[in-house]
């Protein structure tokens, strides 16, 4: 099993469920998070005191997914997320030693 | 047949073609009553209250978290300008020497001759000015909710300057200031056509004009905070009492009567959206209870010094059932963005309120009675009349005013922006730092 | 001994057995006052305020996030629901002509003979009665905080339309309408018995007969947004002028006394809450402070246009002791859940008002005097007597009407809606979507 | 040269040396009007409305959301502190019989002679005390904006209380109370030097001698709810109607240009302000809008009674722009911390007002007209020394109290506790749990 | 050691917490996240405009724990969140190369 | 590749991404979470009500480095977020298989 962890730009979430659910990917966590890397945030101005802010927005979507599936997995979240322009976001891949579905005990893919 | 006794009637010269006797026109007999001037400085400090706070939060609670501050900072800068664009010109537009019954001279332009002692029927000029002025602030902060999310604010502000002198200040005349259809006998209390109609054919032009939100319908755009649209909701009907009551420009027996018929219209309203929604959708929910509540005030505007208690009823009756249909089923029919519903609440409750109160209007049905020698068909004909003259007129100026400035300037931010968000890329602020 | 020179007071015929001349019946020698409509065309909207948005507000704030709009939709709807029974039966039984000093009858329904010239005292009867509305309308309301965060929606439309009829608007009768209560001279001047504790006592019944909200009281039920609860503590406060100041219907030296007296009572209150509880846990809360301000508000409520500022002040402080009690120490004591302390607040602050009204009131403490006859002791006496039969009679009747629909209709929600928040479950809406 | 007419004038005995003319002292002539009573009540109202819940939301947005509740508690707690003072001793202190021309006696402590029937001028002198401690209580409050986010509670307790008695009593005497400030002619209608430049100067020592938050500048503080602080802005506004055309102690034509030309010199201010943000910094922000609207409430406070509405845009304007340049250029070339800028807006607003105030008082300019015999420069000296003298008194006993005060129980929170919030801190509480 | 990821109902949280304290785990994470799996979500009304939310709000708790303590603490967490309806959760195990305590520089199962 | 993921002081977060860009770690992402562990939380207070609260607010900081950039980001976390007291947090390193830059499709070490 894989952690597969996206870090994409928050209005992609639904693209990126959908495309995942596509492949057979069937539950996901979603976390609100800030990015900060090339693309360039914004300044803000609050009577006179100028703020740069440099992360952005984004969202991250971590699925658990069986070895069979990550490739798939990951071509579709590259996929369903890309716009072409900076800021699109990564995909980080790890490896799972276990997962265990609390309602079941089941275990392994089964768990998935 | 009993006739309306309202101070303002008289004042105003309703029912007679004496429409020089508007107010504004300091008289020799006018003597100030303490009693007046208060409630009517109250009552613009309840109008006043509409707007700022109460509209802007109204507004806020419903855009996404992005553009909160942006429409509060839209009907904020209204106020402002709107206030020095009155005192410098419009109020004369509005309310000096009538010509040819479609517009005000310059007589009263830099508010000249509106001095302390100067009294207007029985409170102070001053304070008849301020409170008209009221009016004409929360006309175009209105319009802000049919293109709320999407438009530049520099747009909106040349937008508006141009608006409340090409439209709005000739129809207040018309109504209010000595013009043509007070002068047939239209019959609009506190600002069914001038406000309402007129607010809500602007928005819905411009709904069009800019075209729909990036991703409207199909992307969710939840409001960002009911809890404060609970609260701009509660916040205009207790300014309400201020728009309505205080229209009659005195604290009598018919200021009374509007307060009563305007919280019993209100009440009549909500409810009924509420249990429309119900039995439609199966739950009734807080915006829609107050979208009813706004309804039925839009509703009981113009009727307010002209209707009974009983007649109230039905008017928020209906005017909960028509503005319903209209935001929830034809919006989505015909598919325009009407962002916040100021057609769908403020075009057509007003549209309702101004026919209904040539029918409630009826000494017969509860209200104040009918002029001489009118009927209750030749009334609706009236009022009717009001409500197409000031659709085509504000619609068609409406228009003009939009095209030529997407022309010269350009109406709406671009996609990246409205992606982004109207607070961070107009105004360099975030409405919410709560972490 | 001088004798309170309340209009009101004259009016209601406080002391004197003129069950009669109560407000509402308009006489030949009444005549409009333009400065005291003024005033309480203000108070009215006054007192609106201070339910929608006050106490909405105040009570949203205290509740979690998932049930914010589920407590100011309730607010809300009891406004609506409130206004059109009113106008259709509720106003004429409280003050519909009296029925052995039991209830109205039904001579005022659909607010029958209440016209534009019919003027009651030296208001328009229009006003008078729309002033009351916003106290029928606040009472229901105040009972919200007690079932808050577990009530169906619709349970609570059906106990609240039952309630107004059959418990509000007899005790209403009864002390202000020229019944028995009144014409035995127990003082209420704006509605301790009649709001305060008549809401407490029907909120607590509420909280027993509907039981604790899951997992109280171990699981932590942290406000969600206690600014809001400022805020509304804030406009209830400031609305609270027109509750007691308005509830004299003019504007003399009893308003301006017992706008004094209100302000001072409710500071008092405050302050004593604020250090008793730095005392007792060790730092002041902005929660504990509003709260002991709203105890004054409570307090102080029957008495304002009997006392002076230094009874107030005593008054305020008393209220702000007892109602710390009874809500940090009595109720976590007895184990009931009354979610936002409507008892311990409304109904302990209005029996402690109730009775010390009946001490303050002498001209010897700086209060208007007493009636002919009376003493302190006899006065407090008549003043528990208000105080027992609101309890007794409301009491019951709300026990008896929970049990009732609780069998036909069900007043709960079930375990798995509660925990998922009444606002998506019963109107499929969310108070906060802020990123 | 026409001299101001007001009814307030000729009570408070302007350009007259009769300085026991003031108000509060009720004589055998003075007869109570309805509409007069009902206007200040409302006034009363609205000023209370300012403070809570106006200035709290104003100040609450623009802190950290970890001191959010902290700046509202400190405004609620200063509402009941000022309040039970009011009613003790500091209404005498200021309104008292007069001792040279300094301070009132005790004459009138705990409100003694403060009865029902007691009229001052037109109005109830529990109205006139009651409105005139809402002005008491909002002076503090202001000062919150300067030592926001790092002072102890119980020092602020301890500094308001004694600010309140030794430097805030004698300076409302000096102006209003018969005091040599308003017995030599200094023109202060609403009061720009007692509260705005008062409680600006105590905020600017305050902030100098508690020394800048941690971080500040280097470190972002975003304001947490920008939202609630356009609320709050809306609400001051608004309340302001009260605060100006409610100091002329009657519903009248001075009343009634009071409020017209706060209206249009805060439009102005906060226009001003915009144009300045937009042409130097690229684009207007909502809390631009918004501080120049307060700027120029400020700065027309003293002049609204004199002015006409030409004046009343020129002032505004001037303000909006003196204020932009002292919040945002001096204040951060200078380098001190006045958190929310009460000093920048506050004190150079009520300066500029101040000295304005002097010019265009003259009838030639649209005003009221100058005292008999005196010229725009010798009236805008003696608005100077007027500034002079409460700049001097308030900055050297304010830096006194707080020396003190730091050196026996210390104003300042410790670092740590500054980090983790003053609302966790200080009051076990926390603003927002929305998740 | 090991990284355990629980994805929980957001009012197990508290009970987790105790459940994974007596087995001695001493630190953990906690961050309130957006769930998607076989639990279904809401329906949100807006004016006649009906959204469908297919996201729960759930918690994740991240725990590093010494290799000793996996399997305890995974039961735990399993016992501590279980209801036995739709949407309990899942966790998840993966490994750890390393880990370091800021405040003392310690490392390994030092550091936890 | 590593995945460094840092629980840190709040205030400690702009610190943080310095050091870290100064090393060469080019993004990282951020969650705003709350941590429990040996520091002490606080109580609140709400009309009598105790709530005693365990958790703290924490940052949580992820990067994906480069093998050869992990011990000197490790190193200038810590530096930057130590203040010496209890609760400066902890850095956790695992490994990663796979990571990919959703807007060029670039893999690996070029992806970060
Ligand atoms: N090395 C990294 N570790 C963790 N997250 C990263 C890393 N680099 C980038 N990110 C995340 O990816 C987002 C996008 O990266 P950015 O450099 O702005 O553009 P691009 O995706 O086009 O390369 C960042 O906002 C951040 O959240
Ligand atoms: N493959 C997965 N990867 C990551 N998180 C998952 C995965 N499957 C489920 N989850 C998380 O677990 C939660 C519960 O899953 P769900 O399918 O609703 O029910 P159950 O836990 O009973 O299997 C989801 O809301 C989601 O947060
Ligand atoms: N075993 C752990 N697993 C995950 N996070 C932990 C663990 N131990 C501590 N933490 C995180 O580190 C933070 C700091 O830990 P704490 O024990 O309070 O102090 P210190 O960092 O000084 O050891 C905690 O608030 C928590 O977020």
């Amino acid at each position: 099993m894989k952690l597969i962890m996206a870090v994409v730009k928050p209005f992609k979430l639904e693209d990126v469920r959908q495309a995942l659910g596509e492949t057979g990917v069937q539950g996901l966590t979603v976390t609100e998070v800030k990015g900060f890397g090339r693309q360039k945030g914004h300044t803000e101005l609050y009577r006179g005191a100028e703020y740069s802010v440099d992360f952005v927005p984004k969202t991250k979507i971590e699925a658990a997914v069986p070895d069979a599936l990550v490739d798939q997995a990951i071509e579709a979240i590259v996929t369903a997320a890309s716009t072409g322009s900076i800021g699109d976001g990564k995909v980080f891949v790890s490896s799972l030693d276990h997962a265990v579905r609390i309602r079941t005990g089941e275990t392994g893919d089964q768990a998935l | 047949m009993k006739f309306n006794i309202s101070k303002k009637g008289l004042r105003l010269g309703i029912g007679s073609l004496l429409a020089s006797a508007v107010p504004g026109i300091a008289s020799a007999q006018d003597v100030l009553d303490s009693g007046d001037t208060a409630w009517m400085l109250t009552a613009t400090a309840l109008v006043l209250f509409m707007t700022i706070p109460g509209l802007s939060l109204f507004y806020a609670g419903m855009v996404r978290a992005k553009n909160a501050l942006s429409v509060m900072m839209q009907c904020f800068a209204i106020t402002c300008l709107m206030t020095v664009l009155w005192a410098l010109y419009v109020y004369s537009l509005a309310f000096g020497n009538d010509i040819g019954g479609l517009v005000g001279d310059f007589s009263k332009a830099f508010m000249s001759g509106v001095g302390v002692d100067v009294v207007s029927g029985t409170i102070p000029e001053t304070v008849f000015s301020i409170f008209q002025l009221t009016f004409a602030v929360i006309t175009p902060a209105l319009i802000v909710g049919a293109f709320a999310e999407r438009m530049k604010f520099s747009a909106m502000l040349w937008f508006m300057t141009l608006w409340v002198t090409i439209v709005y200040a000739p129809i207040a005349h018309w109504v209010w200031g000595g013009g043509w259809l007070g002068g047939l006998g239209v019959l609009d209390f506190a600002g069914g056509t001038v406000v309402h109609i007129n607010a809500g054919v602007a928005g819905l032009v411009a709904a069009i004009v800019l075209g729909k939100r990036r991703g409207y319908p199909r992307t969710a755009m939840k409001p960002s905070n009911l809890v404060l649209t609970m609260v701009g909701a509660g916040m205009l009907w207790v300014g309400w009492f201020g728009f309505n009551a205080g229209s009659e420009l005195a604290a009598d027996g018919v200021a009374g009567m509007a307060m009563a018929v305007t919280q019993i219209a209100t009440a009549a309203a909500a409810l009924t959206w509420m249990f429309l929604e119900w039995f439609n959708h199966g739950k009734p929910s807080a915006l829609g209870l107050v979208s009813g509540a706004v309804a039925g005030l839009v509703a009981i505007t113009p009727a307010s010094g002209f209707v009974g208690p009983m007649g109230a009823l039905v008017i928020g009756a209906a005017s909960g059932l028509m503005c319903y249909l209209a935001v929830v089923k034809v919006k989505h029919a015909l598919g325009y963005d009407d962002s916040l519903d100021a057609f769908g609440v403020h075009g057509i409750g007003g549209i309702v309120g101004a026919i209904l109160t040539g029918v409630f209007v009826d000494a017969s049905l509860g209200g104040a009675g009918l002029a001489e020698g009118a009927t209750i068909v030749s009334q609706v004909g009236l009022q009717a009349l009001g409500v197409v003259a000031t659709i085509i007129y504000c619609g068609v100026v409406s228009f003009i005013l939009l095209k030529v400035l997407d022309a010269v300037i350009g109406l709406r931010v671009n996609a990246e922006e409205e992606e982004e968000g109207l607070d961070l890329v107009l105004h360099d602020e975030q409405g919410y730092n709560l972490t």
